[in-house]
């Protein structure tokens, strides 16, 4: 067994409450995340979305505690639902709905949508869409900053789902073997498209159950509580920092709406659904906030300051035309062409 | 006759095979309890029961893998990858297990088996779930490779796969699930390995596949409408087998080929053709054999793009125009 | 938890000694597969093998163990290194060494070779020379069995290096869910290629601190004792064949010599080698006959026998000419054919 | 010049680059400690320590993504996919992610990488350790494709291939490992993307690949001795970039060509190249053009069967003198 065994269930067991100024920030951050994702709910129905887009209502608490604790130049990789984990890396809130809508302001102008984010100047090295591909990148990336001796954190987004592909299990045992500062993060929803987990994992927590056959410590948290996500995340990025290797966090949350597009998610049991609205992140956030003394109207700035940005940011996506033909072959190779002969 | 449409041929097609033999039998994700991410499965969970069409993990190569296995010890057995871009991640077991087993082992076994999956652009899902790959397919020595252009063909040509003894390989094209089709009433079986000539013409062939035949035939419809160039268009509908019959004839006919192809340029199964024809129909021809495909890049999500790259009815009536010259 | 927790645990605590008949079985077939492989590795020598060869000296016990155990109709699933595996469910001596040598009378006719070995009619259902990619395969022919209600046990061999492969993390989890009557077994000989297995894993055993992550028990036995692989595999397959499930054993053993083809395994630290030499199985087992007074002259026999057995199968394959050309491009399709084009 | 055999060219490259750049670093399956299955990487671990040269478990998917993500974050990293079979269990990491991503996010940034193997058959191994998958990695956009015939040229190609910002696959042929050849002294580094025309000659254009190369030139000695006819000799060298240029200013000249490549028949890199003629060049031609290709079968393992379907000098003779007549 491993030294660092223990760690990270002590910083659960532990975790305090974070400073005022995070706990605001904590809120902000979701709070930016849940306007966007609804106005892009809206966008989708108004079919200014075309394609796909998979939202992660219901999950805000999870991008806010990580993107909350770490480093600016820190690594995130993460998924098509990954808007969130996007956003909360201090992307433009234009560029990301610019980019769903398929429009020339978008972060990718166009070219990759919704299940392609990524910001690299921002350290949001990308959105992968299919399953579990991005695990053994995000080892690259911390190899990387591990023989750079950058001190910088790689952290790794993905469902349920993805705990059954084979991709997981290479990657969490490459990542232990050589040490890497990685921080896994499964967000089990409990399903994956339209599946419920249980019936295809042979264990209960399909990546907490796994995580000793990598030598890594068991840990589950509540994911919608974003005070202890930011804890585990906080004290896995601090393990990871200082030479403490990987981590496997699974988180439970929920997604309040289907898988992806119009999905009505109608395979899942209303009681399951009711319960878990009732574990909002964002209700449950702004009444501790209240509880905690904090001031009701800094709240509502959080809130107005978010509502006005999504307005402009659609307002910006909205005037922007789509994007110029002439990109529809550039950027294949380094030189800027796709040329392949000469 | 009924009217069909591409997504329901596909579950009348299973339904119909796993009527007749109960050693039939069908995995994949979310293909049971949801009918499909694209609803081509709806129905079959409820007729043939949980222990035939079964929901799996995400573990394309535990299905792969499974679907070989139980080919080889008698069942016939039907896999669902989601999209066709997933095969990357189970190449392994389709190219080098299941491809190869048969010729290595000197033909101790067969492998009864079909992998269907949904294929290509024009969805606007960006470059990891819209691409053409049946050219990759039809690279690999020992895989069947068909790509039905209409509900009718769906279901007659998947049923021929299920029933052949050989791996297939099965593209439905995405952006067709929605077009409806007659499709024969009772029972439909189409023969892999037949070209089909949907249009008669004496100028030039044209030669596409899947969502490209119908763009090939308004082409063909502009060509003669516009330009008095009566095309012949050619459903290959089946890579490998190839029915080169059915092509050379045309194109001894018209002496001139364009072909029409969803995948990128490199390598893709216009290439192949053509160099058959430049091969061995040499003499006939009477002009370049001119290839119509995606250009060689990802395909682009916005639509705008998506529509820019993809190749198009007027891209086609160029490129014949540029032959005629 | 499972119920089936400590089954095969008690089974090993409990192996008695197999009966007189089963022991002398056991005997001849570890017998039978060191005679070949000791002559495939002098024709290797003599150049009269090409390519490579891949030979398990010194782990002959889990073959003969198992293939002791296994119903004539049951199925087993090997990798390169499984001349034995193939051996013991009652394969021609002769093909297989026909089949090295690249002859007509090849157990492929030639065309697959020593990696591939596969008869089909004995339930030898291949060889595979990818790693991983026989384990999702040995599970479906699983579930075929599971659905046609045969009773069959499909039994899946696999080295140490093979734990690390995502096929591996995908085909456990996939027979588990379905409960499917398959036993996997890893064969830990210490070193994949070259590399220690150790050196690139995150768990000291490598499969059976895994098992609890597929919801299976962990299983660690000696794998050079024939008598404990036999009544492993007894329990395994009993388990399987009733609908308990899979299993994963993991049995620890040590290849004689190198790798693949004249590799010296000079990697191995020699004091490693010289003890596993100690334990070889065969000297082992023979040892604990004549303890156990079973006569010598019945060993003597079987040692005769198969003596004779593997000079003769060498004289037949030496004797059997090149594969005629015209197979070299038939049997692709089940019609005989190679043709792609109609 | 020193002689240096195609084997040895391959550390000898890394070595190069790797004294010169501090960022090249080297994972994969047992090419540390052990120098490699193919001896290829011999003497790098103690020269360079094992933080720039490290083993790996078995886990293609972890070696290839792990490349990816240093990649993108500043390394030049160098990964070792031991048989090029094996790049089945790991092509979602090199066709999805690696070849896309640059594309897809607006070039935001890019993948200096490259990923060696060893191709080809020519040594028994069997069809799962000895295909030719040039073809496979050429269908991608977003990949480089390399495959040298000589020692040189596996020295200067695969530094080129480290400096090149993009992702290269570079295909070592197993069987030439044993081959010796001339090798500058001190820095050496060959350009991608241009062919190399190995003989001149005015009746024939014979373009080959990798271990065909060799045949294709003994062929062509064969041709002017025997039948008096004078063969020009491409080799390739480099699939993506193609060059273009160089093929079409000698089948301009010889107005007849032959592509000879080792990969199967359906979909092969031949298959382009005479698409490409057929099309851009077609009026240049005064006859079929001919290619050259291992049957559509995966490859027999005895000797004498793989020898009887990889392309023989003999055979490359056969086809042109036929061509010819
Ligand atoms: C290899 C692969 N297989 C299947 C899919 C299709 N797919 C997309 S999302 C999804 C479900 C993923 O579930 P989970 O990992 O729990 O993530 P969630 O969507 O719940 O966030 C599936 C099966 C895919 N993208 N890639
Ligand atoms: C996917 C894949 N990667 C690499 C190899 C090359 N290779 C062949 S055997 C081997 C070692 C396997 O080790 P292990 O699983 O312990 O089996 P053993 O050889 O010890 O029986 C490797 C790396 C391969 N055949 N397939
Ligand atoms: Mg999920
Ligand atoms: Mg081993």
């Amino acid at each position: 067994m491993d030294d660092t065994t223990g760690q990270l269930a002590a910083a659960v067991e532990n975790a305090g409450t974070p400073d005022a100024e995070t706990r605001l920030e904590l809120y902000r951050l979701m709070q930016s995340c849940r306007v966007m994702e609804q106005r892009a709910y809206d966008l989708f129905m108004q079919n200014l979305i075309k394609g796909t887009s998979h939202l992660a209502l219901g999950q805000e608490a999870v991008a806010a505690g990580f993107g909350a604790a770490m480093r600016d130049d820190d690594y995130s990789f993460c998924t098509y639902r990954g808007h969130n984990h996007t956003l909360v890396r201090g992307v433009s809130m234009t560029a990301i709905l610019g980019e769903l809508m398929g429009r020339e302001c978008g972060l990718l102008s166009g070219k990759g949508g919704s299940m392609h984010l990524m910001d690299i100047d921002k350290g949001a090295m990308g959105s992968y869409a299919i399953i579990g591909a991005h695990m053994p990148v995000a080892a690259g990336a911390a190899w990387s900053a591990q023989y750079r001796k950058s001190g910088q954190v790689a952290v790794c987004f993905f469902g349920d789902g993805t705990t059954n592909i084979g991709a997981f299990h290479e990657s969490l045992n490459f990542a232990k073997i050589w040490e890497l500062p990685v921080v896994y993060v499964c967000e089990n929803n409990l399903y994956m498209e339209y599946t419920p987990i249980a019936q295809v994992t042979a264990v209960a927590n399909p990546a907490a159950d796994r995580a000793s056959a990598y030598g890594l410590e068991p840990v589950v948290i509540d994911g919608n509580d974003a005070d202890l996500v930011y804890a585990v995340a906080s004290a896995a990025l601090e393990q990871a920092r200082s030479g403490g290797g990987p981590s496997l966090i699974e988180v439970q949350t929920y997604r309040h709406g289907g898988h992806s597009r119009a999905d009505p998610g109608k395979y899942r049991p209303d009681e399951e659904v009711a319960a878990w609205m009732e574990r909002d992140p964002i209700t449950i956030y702004r009444a501790r906030l209240l509880a905690d003394g904090v001031d009701e109207s800094s709240i509502a700035e959080i809130e107005a300051e978010q509502a006005a940005r999504v307005d402009k940011a659609e307002q910006m996506a909205r005037n922007s035309g789509p994007p110029p033909l002439e990109i529809a072959d550039t950027d294949l190779w380094a030189d800027g062409s796709s040329a392949w002969r000469c | 006759m009924a009217l069909l449409s591409y997504r329901e041929a596909v579950s009348a097609a299973i339904a119909q095979e796993m009527r007749r033999d109960e050693l039939v039998v069908f995995l994949g994700e979310d293909i049971a309890a949801a009918g499909g991410v694209f609803k081509t499965t709806e129905g079959l969970l409820d007729e043939f029961g949980p222990m035939r069409v079964r929901d799996t993990p995400i573990s394309e190569q535990a299905i792969v893998g499974a679907t070989m296995g139980a080919a080889m010890t008698g069942l016939r057995p039907i896999a669902e990858i989601m999209f066709s871009d997933f095969f990357a991640v189970c190449w392994d077991l389709v190219v080098n297990q299941i491809a190869k087993t048969r010729f290595m082992t000197d033909g101790q076994c067969s492998f009864p088996l079909v992998i269907r999956c949904a294929n290509g652009g024009g969805a606007r899902f960006g470059a990891q779930h819209s691409q053409s790959v049946e050219n990759w397919a039809m690279a690999v020595p020992g895989l069947k490779v068909v790509a039905p252009s209409c509900a009718a063909d769906v279901k007659g040509l998947l049923a021929a796969a299920i029933r052949d003894p050989d791996p297939v390989l099965f593209f439905e094209q995405k952006s067709l699930y929605g077009t409806k089709d007659d499709v024969p009433d009772g029972e439909h079986v189409v023969p892999l390995g037949n070209a089909r000539v949907l249009r008669e013409g004496s100028d030039v062939t044209i030669v596409a596949l899947a969502a490209m035949v119908p763009r090939a035939m308004k082409a063909a419809q502009t060509l003669q409408d516009e330009h008095s160039i009566a095309a012949e268009v050619i459903d290959v509908r089946s890579l490998v087998p190839l029915d080169t019959t059915t092509i050379f004839t045309s194109v001894s006919k018209t002496a001139r080929l364009v072909t029409v192809e969803e995948n990128p340029r490199l390598c893709g199964w216009g290439a192949e053709v053509s160099s058959l024809v430049a091969e061995e129909l040499f003499w006939d021809l009477e002009g370049p054999i001119v290839r119509v495909t995606t250009p060689h890049v990802p395909l682009p999500s916005a639509d705008a793009l998506e529509d820019a790259v993809l190749p198009s009815a007027d891209r086609i009536v160029a490129s014949v125009l540029q032959l005629a010259d």
